[in-house]
C-alpha cells in the first residue's frame, strides 16, 4: 500500500542537506508551510537557495531561517516589506544573494520546471532593469524577454487537506504557487491541516494530484 | 481645491464599466475598492489568485482570505480561486480589463515608473512589471506632484521603468489625464484648478481636451475633496 | 448586472465569419461542443482554420464541418482515425491542409497563447521529423524544439456547468483542452449541460473562472 | 513458445512497482492494465487528464469517463482529473514513473519508432512523441517480429523517430531485452526459447545477461502463451 503520511515535521525533512535548493509555497501567510520551514530551521543546514515569493515574516518559517543565516541565495519577487527584516538585515550587509524576478515570471519558471520545458519567452519586464543581460527577441511584431525554467531539490508546500496518496486541496488563498512547487521539485513535502482517507476528495476537485507530492505532515496545532 | 486620496480612488471608480475585472495596487489604487458603483457588477482580481471580492469587515476576517496587500477581503457569489499560474495568465494574457497602479512617475509615452525608488533599498517588484505588461487598460492613480512639489508627469521617467508605453490614463489629485499617441492629453480638472494651473505642476505638455471639463464630486460621500490652502494634496 | 447567457447556438455564433481561426475543446466525445459546431456548419462560413486534438468524428460536430468543406487548415495531434473519415477524403485530395503538432505541445502552445506567452521550448519532438525546420536550443544541457503560442479568434468549448458570469465546471474527462482555450481567443463561447444561479459553484472549485468566457449556452437534450 | 498479445502484458505488468504512474498506449501496452498485480497499488494516467482508473465494466460506463483510446474506464478512490496542461505537465515533466508504447521499430540505442509508417497515410501523433520524450522508464511492448517475419529490434529505425535514445527496456512475445548503454542485453527468453533464437529474430546484437533467464508464466491465467508451429505471434 501506498502510504505518504510521514510522522512529523521533523521526520519529513530529515534528509535535506546543506547547500540545497527548496521552494517554499505561500503567498504571506496563507499557504506557507511554517512547521516544516521551522523543521528545516532546526536541522540548521545551510548555504541553501530559496525559491519564494518573499523573504519571509517576523521570526517565523522563512523568516526565522533567514534570521539563522541559513540561506545563501534568494530568488523572489518581493522581498522588501518591514516584516522582512531579518532578510533585510542580511541583504543589506551582503550576506544573502538576491535574484529578483516579476512574480509572473517567477510562476511561470516554476511551472516550466515542473513541466519539463527549457524556458519561455514573456512580455514582462521588456524595456526594463529586470530584462539586463537577458535575450529579447521579437515574435510577431512584440517583444519578449527569454526566461529559464526553474527546478528544486525540495519543495515545502502547504495544504488545506492531504490523503495517504498525496492528493492535496487547498482553501482559498492557500493555493497560490503551491500546486506549481509541487511539480517542479525531486522532492515534494506538504504540511497539512488535516489527512482525509483516499477516496473521500472528488476527483474533479483534487487540487494537487498525488503524483507530484512525495509525503505529506499533518501540522500540529 | 485637490482631491484627497479618497477622492481620487472615488474618481477612479466612477469610469470603471461594468463588468470590468479589475486588478487594484497599493497605496491609493487599493482604495478604490470602497467606491465601486453598487449598480454595477466589477470583479476584483488578486495576483494571489482571487477573482471577485470585496474588502472584509472586520467580524468578517478569514485567516486564508487576504489580497495581495495581505488586506482581508470576502468573497462575492460567483467568485473563483485559482493557482498562481492561471492568476498570471489572468494578468499577462490580457484578460484583465483593467488595473490601476500608483506611480513614481509616469512619462508623456506612456512609460510606467513605479517599482524601485533607489538602488540602495531592498529592491522588491511584485506583479508590478506583470501588470503593466499585460494587462489592456493600465491606469494610474497618484498625486500629482511629489511632497516637495516636483511633478511626477514628466517628459523622461527618471527612476527605472516597470514597463514602457503602458500608461493610458492618469488620475490625480488634480486632474484627469489620457496618455495618446499624439501625447498627454487633459480631460479633467478639480473644481477650482484651470487647465493652466495644472499645466505648471505637470512636466510634459498638455493639449486641453476640447471637451475638458471641471470634474463634479458627489453629496454621498465626505473627505473627498481638500479645499487646501498650501496646494494639492501630498 | 453582467449576463453571458445566450438564447441558443445559434445566436451564439450569430457574428463568427468566414475566414476566422477557431479553438474546439474536447477530446473524442467528452468535452465536444457538438451542438455550438452543428450551429457553425448551419452559418455555412467557409475557409476556416481549426486548432482541435483531433479531426472531428463522423457527421457530427467538427466531422460535419470538415465534410461540409468549411475548413482551410487543421491544426491537432490526432487526425488519423476511423472515424475522421470527413477530414481523411478531404486531405488526401489536398482540400484540407494539416499542421501536425505533439498533443503536449498543442496543450501547451494553447496555454502559451491564453498567457500571454511569446512562445516555449519543449524537449518533445527532438531529433524527429516534427522539428524540422524548426529552431533546437540546448539548455542546461538539453536540447529543445522552440515553439510559438496559438491564440484564435474564438473558442468554442464545452462544460458540465455554468453561470450567467461565465464560471464553468467540468465532469471528468470534458476537461481536457477546453480550460485552456478558453483562455486563449478573442471570443470564448461555452456549451452548457445545466446552467447554475451566480454562487452555487464553490469558488474553490471553479474550473474555469468566468473572466475567460464571453458567452455561455444551454446544451439542449 | 512464445507469448501472445496478453501474454506480453500479463510480463510487463509483473514489472511495475508498487506506487508506479503509467501510461499505456495502445495496442497491446494497454491490454497491461488488465494484469496488474493486485497486491500492488498503480496509478493508471491518461492524457486526456486523469490519473486512477481501471478499465470498465460494460454496466459501469459514463459517458465522461473514457481513457486515451476512447475506452470506457471507472476512477478509483484517489483518482484525480485535471485538464490538458497539467496532463502533460505530468508526462514532460517526467513525473510518471513508466509508459508502456507499442512500436514499429526500437534501435539498438534505444530510438523508438512508433508514430507513422507511411508518407500516403494521413499521420497522426497524438502524445507519442510528449510520452517518449518525457516519461522516466520508456517500456515497449510488441512482438518481436513484424508479420512478414522482419525484425523489430534493428541498429537503426527505418521509419521516422518518435524520439531518440529513449526506450529503456523491450517486451516481445520472445524475450525481455533491456536498453543499455552499453547495447542491449537479453534478461529473458520464452520457455522453449534459446538465446540464440531470439538472436536470429533480432536485428541488433544482443549481450546474453549473465543471469538470464527463462520466464514463468503463471497458471491463474489462460492464453497468454501459444505452443506455436509456425514461429512467434504475429
Amino acid at each position: 500500500m501506498v502510504n505518504k503520511i510521514v510522522a512529523d515535521c521533523d521526520a519529513a525533512v530529515a534528509d535535506l542537506k546543506d547547500g540545497m535548493t527548496i521552494m517554499v509555497g505561500g503567498f504571506g501567510d496563507p499557504g506557507a508551510p511554517n512547521q516544516l520551514l521551522d523543521a528545516v530551521r532546526r536541522r540548521g543546514i545551510r548555504d541553501l537557495v530559496i525559491i519564494a515569493n518573499g523573504a519571509g515574516s517576523e521570526d517565523i518559517g522563512l523568516g526565522g531561517m533567514m534570521k539563522d543565516g541559513l540561506v545563501r541565495k534568494l530568488i523572489c519577487s518581493f522581498p522588501n516589506y518591514p516584516q522582512a527584516w531579518a532578510f533585510r538585515e542580511r541583504y543589506l550587509k551582503g550576506e544573502v544573494e538576491l535574484e529578483l524576478v516579476p512574480q509572473g515570471t517567477l510562476a511561470e519558471r516554476i511551472r516550466a520546471g515542473g513541466a519539463g520545458l527549457g524556458g519561455f519567452y514573456t512580455p514582462t519586464a521588456v524595456g526594463t532593469d529586470l530584462a539586463q543581460g537577458k535575450e529579447v527577441r521579437t515574435i510577431n511584431g512584440r517583444q519578449y524577454v527569454f526566461e529559464t525554467a526553474l527546478y528544486a531539490d525540495v519543495a515545502l508546500i502547504k495544504a488545506a487537506k492531504g490523503d495517504r496518496l498525496g492528493n492535496l486541496r487547498y482553501r482559498y488563498a492557500m493555493r497560490n504557487f503551491n500546486p506549481l512547487m509541487a511539480s517542479a521539485a525531486a522532492l515534494v513535502i506538504a504540511e497539512v491541516d488535516e489527512v482525509v482517507p483516499v477516496g473521500s476528495l472528488p476527483p474533479d476537485d483534487v487540487h494537487t494530484p498525488g503524483i507530484f507530492v512525495d509525503r505529506v505532515v499533518l501540522y500540529q496545532a | 481645491m485637490s482631491l484627497t486620496r479618497e477622492g481620487i480612488a472615488y474618481r477612479v471608480a466612477q469610469d470603471l464599466p461594468e463588468g470590468a475585472y479589475v486588478n487594484l495596487g497599493i497605496g491609493i489604487p487599493s482604495l478604490v475598492g470602497r467606491f465601486l458603483p453598487a449598480d454595477k457588477e466589477i470583479f476584483l482580481h488578486s495576483e494571489n489568485g482571487l477573482l471577485g471580492f470585496r474588502s472584509a469587515d472586520h467580524d468578517e476576517r478569514d485567516p486564508h482570505l487576504v489580497n495581495a496587500n495581505k488586506d482581508p477581503v470576502v468573497l462575492l457569489p460567483g467568485a473563483a480561486v485559482f493557482d498562481h499560474a492561471w492568476s498570471f495568465t489572468m494578468i499577462r494574457g490580457g484578460h484583465l480589463t483593467h488595473t490601476v497602479l500608483g506611480a513614481l512617475e509616469v512619462a508623456a509615452n506612456g512609460d510606467l515608473a513605479n517599482w524601485r525608488v533607489s538602488a540602495q533599498q531592498v529592491p522588491g517588484v511584485g506583479g508590478a512589471m506583470d501588470l503593466a505588461a499585460g494587462v489592456r487598460n493600465v491606469w494610474v492613480a497618484m498625486t500629482h506632484v511629489t511632497p516637495q512639489g516636483r511633478p511626477k508627469i514628466v517628459e523622461r521617467c527618471h527612476f527605472p521603468l516597470t514597463a514602457p508605453r503602458c500608461v493610458k490614463r492618469i488620475y490625480t489629485d488634480l486632474a484627469v489625464i489620457d496618455v495618446t499617441p499624439e501625447g498627454l492629453v487633459l480631460r479633467e480638472v478639480c473644481p477650482g484648478m484651470t487647465p493652466q494651473a495644472v499645466q505648471e505642476l505637470t512636466g510634459a505638455p498638455l493639449t486641453v481636451a476640447s471637451d475638458c471639463r471641471t470634474m463634479t464630486l458627489p453629496q454621498e460621500f465626505e473627505g473627498l475633496a481638500l479645499v487646501a490652502e498650501g496646494g494639492p494634496a501630498a
